[in-house]
């Protein structure tokens, strides 16, 4: 059962990122992109990754693709209704990104890695990452906050009318 | 379910079509859209090693701070998007080439 | 905090300079202010330095010592001794009474300013490392907002010698890493630490590099890096025309703090770690000094610009230094460096004077002016005692270094210091005809109503004046600070000759 | 003794600095007395100290004190004061003509621009001078003696506005810096051997023999003798600059630009005689060979200049070549020996000429304001053929310039026959008897009796011939003359004064025997042993006896060509029984040469001074032309032309090779040619295609 659910989030992933990416309405990309974020989230669970699969919805789809949508009806007609998007050097970057693909897969798989047989297990997630945050990982987090009010106001300064 | 490839290889498919979708979209936030699926393919590559390879948190922490970044990135593009639509009235890409003067 | 002090007098400016990149560019008065009040307090601590400072030993000392990129054994080490004592009260000197030089500058007073504090760190910092990498990075971080002060803020022709400057001075820094990697690699523990590698002088000596003499080969290596500074004879046309281009307190930095550099650099790393070659070098130092003297003072008494002729005067000052340094015996060996610290502070009188005199008539043209003595006496004073202190009139500093580099020199090099004497004449020669040119004679009409020197700038001329006189009736406080050191300096390197057999 | 001589060095200095910064604001609230006040203290202490003097009257007395003033452990250069009796005669005579100069300034300079500004530089060049005087060493002495040449340039271009003036001045600067190289390169050379630029440590060293055992360190090992020979000429030529000895004696007559209180402190009696004093500092090290070289140039000085005072109009041009044939004099009886005699002449010229040239100002103040009454700017006032008949306006003028000219001129009863007596007695015994140094060969050394005595017929020629052309006959401007008015009380005591100093008895008391100079001052002042022990030096006591007997003949020859000198100038000037005119043309070129200074100045600006600024001048367009624009730029510009060159075979061969080969390069050609697209995306695809080769190329 698990694992056939898997392979369903797995599948779901797969197909809305390729909607993403080669759909023709930018609805429509967008909300195929919801569906990956929340297909991601499903990984994340399978990797017992509890804490990051919360964050990925409250981030990704809750801020980030909420951000997305406003860009999209910010810069079109709201009346609108099918927005379409073209693409360009699609046959050129087919090629690369799938020379890309070519090179990963065959760089990766072969790979013997090191305790890939036995899986760890994490239980609980949320403390630890707590621990770390505020242990070894402190400098990058304060870093983080300074980046994120640097953002924050940077996105506010960009966005007044008169620049 | 219980084996490294299988996150490996939607993660390598993920990071294919961002790429493909930064490539060849001509509108801003389709790229951005892109970026994203590159973002997420990266964090499923650290939660998985954290749990296949390294056998501790470090990944997890890494996929915070990506997200973090995710949002920061987001609203910083998407500000200089409306910008360039208020600017020119299209946020296409490719015709934004002032750099080729 | 004494424990600091070098760190804090390096730093500081750089602190100064983010601050004032932060400050509006419309308050001028803040930013002006705020950058004479950084290098105030850096003038401040200099002197406290000198006041810790132990004259009677050799050593350095208030040292900073940190291991800073531990893999590639490179550290964050500072320190002072009686050489580099001189220099930091110089460039913190120098650097505060620039300041109020560049009172009128025109535009971008902000950038100005900030690119001022950042070269003054840069100097500063170039004095203070005894980290042969530590210096590098000073060294080049100097480099840049001078090109930009001059590239900006200069005259007419600013871009084309900004350019000229940078190029000449960054081929120089090319040869420069070339030495210091090579010394680095050749050094056994690998150490850019310039006390270890003084210590180990004997290595280079014997070491073969691209089947030469490793020390011969570092030494011309450092030395073409080093002349281009200083200038030295066929190194040093960057600086007629960089000194024309510069702006007045930039040219003041540029013959009162960097030319230094070059010879500071001969004495910091040259001698005392590649000793042998250095004796083997001494002649050709000597010659070079002598050609500087005599080719200096003779283009300088071509000249019709006025700041030209000044600056090829730096050029025929600065091979009394070589000469005396060359002659590697205790009397050269301070006139040297307390001529490296009289040429400062007269050079920087003298360009300023010559910017007072721009500012008011916007040339430079020696033949264009008249009499104007009679408009302007309190200048045309002022300009007499510098331009006397210029050549060497006795009661002035300039004169006891330079008696005391012949003095040195005589024993060593008798003939070269013969001819070199010819400069005395010279040097007196292209002053005084300046001088006549300018203020002597029927007043030039034009300039009648040519208002006298002001405050401001009389304020940062009387300090520079009263040193030159007090260090000229009694130089033995600061002859005292170097002595020690520079003798120990001079013993070292005969004595390794000794041992060479040389 | 020792306060008071910093006393007497450091008061002119305290004047100066009063005058400098102060002296602006009381110049109409009569500030220029505080320096005559100092001044004339000075004078006081100076009297006192020769009262001490004449009190031990001790030959050999001597006091030093030193103070160490520079200290680099190994190396160490002291400061200090040195007295003996010539010292303190020296004091004396300069603070004397100081004295009376700043009094006689102060009506002579009355209304001038730079008022204040002139006594402040007058108190400069008091200490200056003071300080060589006071000097016990050679760097000190040669620190004061750029000092005075500094205060020199000042005076000399007080009226700077006048281009001849600032010309003059930096003329004589320039000019005594040449002789300065000179000095300095001997006292290296000293310096370097002994290890010492005291005077009496030279002294004793060279005696103990340090000389002869160190000398071989320099010129790669050079005879001991020799390389002393060579430092006393060298340090000699210091006084060849300040005492305008031939030939550097050319920026002299053009100081008389300065104010003519001016001439006749520095350019008369004072500054000019430290070259003298400086040669009697260096007698006991002086071989020879030196002294031998030092008496020929101040012969040949002597009469050089004398014949060229014979044809000059202006009455400073005479005075001042007059100046430099006495100053020759007095370096050619110190080097004879006869070094009593220099140093005598040297006190007794800075007398008269000193009130020569007060007085010669005196006429020229005068004929200043009367052509200024009548508002006549053209006419100058120096020029004697502009005056005449003066003695009956100016007759204490007149009187003293009487005194002062039989003194110069060599009369008995006058100071000035005493020592010129002495010294050609003196050349008469060197030639007679000398044997050493290089005019002894073939008789040479003769040549010096007869510069010298040339030099005095020939001076009191010139001289009889300023005063007749002066006081004497018609006056040649009518005008002129009826507003010609004797100077003022502070300016005719002074020369009242200098003139009873020209007279035989100052210097003889007690004695008063007029044609003998026994007296105090033969007594205090004697010549010092010869330290020189390296070769043949100067047999000092077979000269003194030879001196003795040279004595009587010496005196009848100099008072007959002294007489005859008169008796031609009577006659020429006088009584015009031979015309001048005429006189000189039949002289032709001797005229002409005489007139023109013997070309000296065209041959220095001509030969040397031109041609010099020609090769600046190139120097400085080689330098910035071909050195700068065509070899450093010509690099940047060959480095550009290589990268251009390298450019275009790099086209070549990409081109050449999308030719050549098939799709893939075409494709790779058709892809750059995007490269420049802008286009943000583009560049992306080219960094993954890059990426991707790099991996292959890694893998594979």
């Amino acid at each position: 059962m698990a694992d056939f659910i898997f392979w369903m989030i797995w599948a779901l992933v797969v197909a809305s990122a390729a909607l993403v990416a080669f759909g023709n309405n930018l609805i429509h990309s967008v909300f195929a992109l919801m569906g990956t974020f929340l297909g991601v989230a499903g990984i994340y669970i399978f990797l017992n990754a509890d804490f990051l699969a919360v964050t990925q919805i409250v981030v990704y789809v809750g801020g980030i693709l909420v951000l997305l949508v406003f860009g999209i009806m910010l810069t079109n007609q709201i009346s609108t209704a099918q927005i379409s998007q073209s693409s360009v050097q699609k046959g050129l970057g087919l090629l690369v990104v799938l020379g890309v693909l070519t090179i990963i897969l065959t760089s990766v798989l072969p790979h013997d890695w090191v305790g890939s047989i036995t899986p760890m297990a994490f239980s609980e997630t949320v403390e630890g990452i707590g621990r770390l945050l505020f242990t070894d990982y402190l400098i990058l987090f304060e870093i983080a906050s300074v980046l994120l009010l640097g953002a924050l106001i940077g996105a506010a300064t960009l966005a007044r009318k008169e620049l | 379910m219980d084996h490294l490839s299988s996150y490996l290889v939607l993660s390598a498919i993920l990071f294919s079509l961002g790429l493909y979708t930064v490539v060849t979209r001509r509108n801003a936030v389709a790229i951005l859209m892109g970026v994203e699926l590159i973002l997420n393919a990266a964090n499923i590559n650290f939660v998985a090693f954290s749990k296949f390879v390294t056998h501790n948190l470090d990944g997890h922490l890494i996929s915070v701070f990506i997200i973090m970044l995710a949002a920061a990135e987001a609203a910083v593009a998407l500000a200089i998007v409306l910008n360039l639509y208020n600017d020119r009235g299209h946020i296409n890409v490719d015709e934004a080439n002032a750099l080729k003067q | 905090m004494e424990n600091h002090l070098l760190s804090i007098v390096t730093f500081l400016p750089i602190f100064g300079a983010v601050v004032i990149a932060l400050v509006p560019k419309e308050k001028l008065d803040i930013i002006r202010w705020g950058a004479a009040a950084i290098t105030g307090i850096q003038l401040i601590l200099a002197i406290w330095i000198l006041k810790v400072f132990d004259f009677s030993s050799p050593d350095v000392q208030l040292v900073e010592h940190y291991a800073w990129i531990p893999d590639f054994n490179i550290e964050f080490f500072m320190g002072i001794d009686g050489l580099s004592a001189p220099m930091v009260l110089l460039t913190s000197l120098l650097s505060f009474l620039a300041v109020f030089t560049s009172w009128n500058i025109e535009k971008a007073q902000k950038g100005y300013f900030a690119l001022f504090l950042l070269l003054d760190a840069g100097m500063m910092g170039v004095f203070v490392s005894l980290d042969f990498f530590l210096f590098y990075i000073f060294w080049e971080v100097m480099l840049l907002p001078m090109y930009f002060l001059i590239g900006i803020w200069g005259g007419p022709q600013r871009e084309y010698a900004a350019i000229k400057f940078f190029l000449y001075t960054l081929f120089g820094s090319v040869l420069l890493l070339l030495g210091m990697l090579a010394l680095y690699f050749i050094s056994e523990p690998h150490t850019f630490n310039m006390l270890i590698l003084a210590e180990q002088s004997a290595q280079f000596g014997q070491s073969l590099l691209l089947g030469m003499n490793a020390g011969k080969v570092i030494f011309i290596l450092l030395f073409v890096g080093f002349a281009i500074k200083v200038p030295i004879f066929p190194f040093h046309t960057w600086l007629p025309l960089a000194h024309v281009e510069a702006p007045t307190a930039i040219s003041v930095i540029l013959a009162g703090v960097l030319l230094k550099m070059g010879t500071y650099g001969f004495l910091r790393i040259s001698f005392p770690v590649l000793k042998d070659a250095t004796l083997w070098f001494a002649l050709p130092l000597a010659i070079l000094g002598l050609i500087n003297i005599i080719y200096g003072a003779m283009a300088a008494l071509a000249q019709r610009d006025l700041k030209k002729m000044v600056a090829y005067s730096s050029v025929s000052h600065m091979g009394f230094v070589l000469l005396g340094m060359a002659a590697l015996t205790p009397a050269g060996m301070n006139g040297a460096v307390f001529q490296m610290f009289n040429h400062g502070t007269i050079s920087a009188m003298l360009f300023m004077l010559v910017g007072v005199v721009y500012d008011r008539a916007h040339h430079r043209d020696i033949e264009g002016f008249g009499g104007i003595a009679k408009v302007v006496p309190i200048y045309a004073g002022v300009t007499a005692l510098a331009f006397f202190a210029g050549l060497g009139l006795p009661g002035f500093s300039g004169f006891i270094s330079e008696a005391l580099c012949f003095i040195g020199a005589f024993p060593v090099f008798t003939w070269i210091t013969i001819f070199a004497t010819l400069g005395i004449v010279l040097n007196a020669a292209y002053f005084l005809w300046a001088y006549q040119r300018i203020f002597m004679g029927e007043l030039n009409s034009k300039y009648e109503k040519m208002e006298d020197i002001n405050n401001r700038e009389l304020f940062a001329l009387i300090p520079l004046a009263i040193i030159t006189f007090f260090l000229g009736v009694y130089p033995t406080p600061m002859l005292n600070l170097m002595s020690s050191t520079l003798n120990h300096l001079v013993e070292a390197v005969k004595t390794a000759g000794m041992v060479a057999g040389l | 003794m020792i306060k008071l001589a910093l006393f007497i060095l450091f008061l002119p200095l305290l004047s100066f600095v009063l005058q400098i910064f102060f002296g602006r604001r009381f110049e109409d609230k009569k500030g220029e007395w505080v320096s005559v006040g100092i001044q004339f203290i000075t004078l006081i202490m100076s009297l006192a100290m020769l009262a001490m003097m004449l009190s031990k009257n001790d030959p050999n007395f001597s006091i030093e004190v030193h103070q160490s003033w520079l200290d680099l452990g190994l190396f160490k250069i002291d400061l200090g004061i040195y007295i003996d009796n010539i010292t303190i005669i020296m004091l004396n005579v300069v603070a004397i003509i100081s004295a009376l100069v700043h009094l006689y300034s102060t009506a002579y300079m009355a209304g001038d621009v730079r008022y204040s500004r002139y006594f402040g530089f007058l108190g400069i060049f008091t200490f200056s001078m003071n300080g060589i005087v006071l000097a016990n060493s050679l760097f000190m002495i040669y620190i004061f003696w750029e000092l005075v040449g500094l205060s020199s340039y000042l005076l000399i271009g007080h009226w700077w506005e006048k281009d001849s003036a600032a010309d003059a001045g930096k003329k004589a600067f320039i000019t005594n810096r040449i002789g300065d190289i000179g000095m300095f390169t001997g006292m290296l050379i000293i310096a370097t051997v002994l290890g010492t630029f005291n005077f009496q440590l030279i002294a004793e060293r060279i005696h103990d023999g340090v000389w002869a055992a160190n000398a071989g360190m320099l010129f790669g090992g050079i005879d001991p003798h020799t390389l002393l020979t060579i430092a006393g000429i060298l340090v000699f030529m210091g006084a060849v600059g300040k005492s305008a000895q031939f030939p550097l004696h050319v920026w002299l007559p053009d100081a008389m630009e300065g104010p003519t209180p001016v001439s006749a402190l520095i350019h008369a009696a004072t500054m000019v005689a430290a070259g003298v004093y400086l040669t009697v500092r260096l007698f006991p090290f002086l071989t020879a060979d030196a002294m031998a070289t030092i008496a020929f140039i101040g012969g040949f000085t002597a009469i050089y200049a004398a014949t060229i005072a014979i044809t000059q109009n202006d009455i400073k041009k005479v005075l001042a070549y007059s100046t430099v044939s006495q100053l020759g004099y007095m370096i050619m009886a110190l080097g004879t020996g006869a070094y009593v005699a220099g140093f005598f002449h040297l006190v007794t010229h800075a007398m008269f000429k000193g009130a020569l040239f007060l007085a010669s100002g005196s006429v020229i103040h005068a004929m200043h304001h009367s052509l200024h009454k009548l508002k006549d700017h053209d006419t100058d006032p120096q020029d004697m053929r502009n005056m005449g008949g003066l003695r009956t306006k100016m007759p204490i003028t007149f009187g003293v310039f009487m005194v002062t000219t039989a003194a110069i001129s060599g009369i008995p009863l006058f100071s000035g026959f005493l020592s010129k007596d002495a010294i050609l007695a003196g050349t008469w015994a060197y030639a007679a008897n000398v044997n050493e140094g290089w005019l002894a060969n073939l008789h040479m050394a003769w040549i010096l009796p007869v510069f010298g005595f040339g030099a005095a017929a020939i001076t009191a020629f010139y001289m009889f011939r300023l005063i007749f052309m002066t006081f004497y006959g018609e006056a040649k401007k009518p005008q002129v003359f009826k507003h010609i008015q004797e100077s003022p009380k502070v300016m005719t005591v002074p020369l009242m004064v200098l003139a009873i100093l020209s007279m035989f008895f100052v210097f003889t008391l007690p004695s008063v025997n007029p044609i003998s100079d026994h007296g105090w001052f033969t007594h205090v002042v004697q010549a010092p042993e010869s330290a020189v022990t390296t070769g043949p030096a100067f047999e000092l006591e077979h000269f003194e006896h030879s001196l003795h007997e040279a004595h009587v003949p010496a005196m009848i020859t100099s008072i007959l060509v002294a007489g005859l000198g008169i008796l031609l100038a009577v006659l020429v000037y006088l009584l015009n029984k031979i015309s001048a005119e005429k006189l000189a043309t039949k002289l032709g070129a001797l005229y002409r040469g005489s007139f023109n200074k013997w070309y000296m100045d065209e041959f220095y600006i001509n030969g040397i001074i031109r041609p010099f600024l020609k090769g600046c001048d190139a120097l400085g367009r080689f330098d910035l032309e071909f050195y700068d624009h065509y070899l450093i730029n010509g690099w940047g510009r060959n480095t550009k032309r290589t990268s251009k060159a390298v450019g275009l075979a790099d086209d070549l061969i990409v081109d050449g090779a999308v030719n050549f080969s098939g799709i893939i390069f075409q494709w790779l050609g058709w892809t750059l040619k995007f490269i420049q697209t802008g286009k943000i995306q583009n560049y992306l695809i080219f960094v993954l295609i890059g990426a991707a080769l790099l991996f292959v190329v890694n893998v594979f």
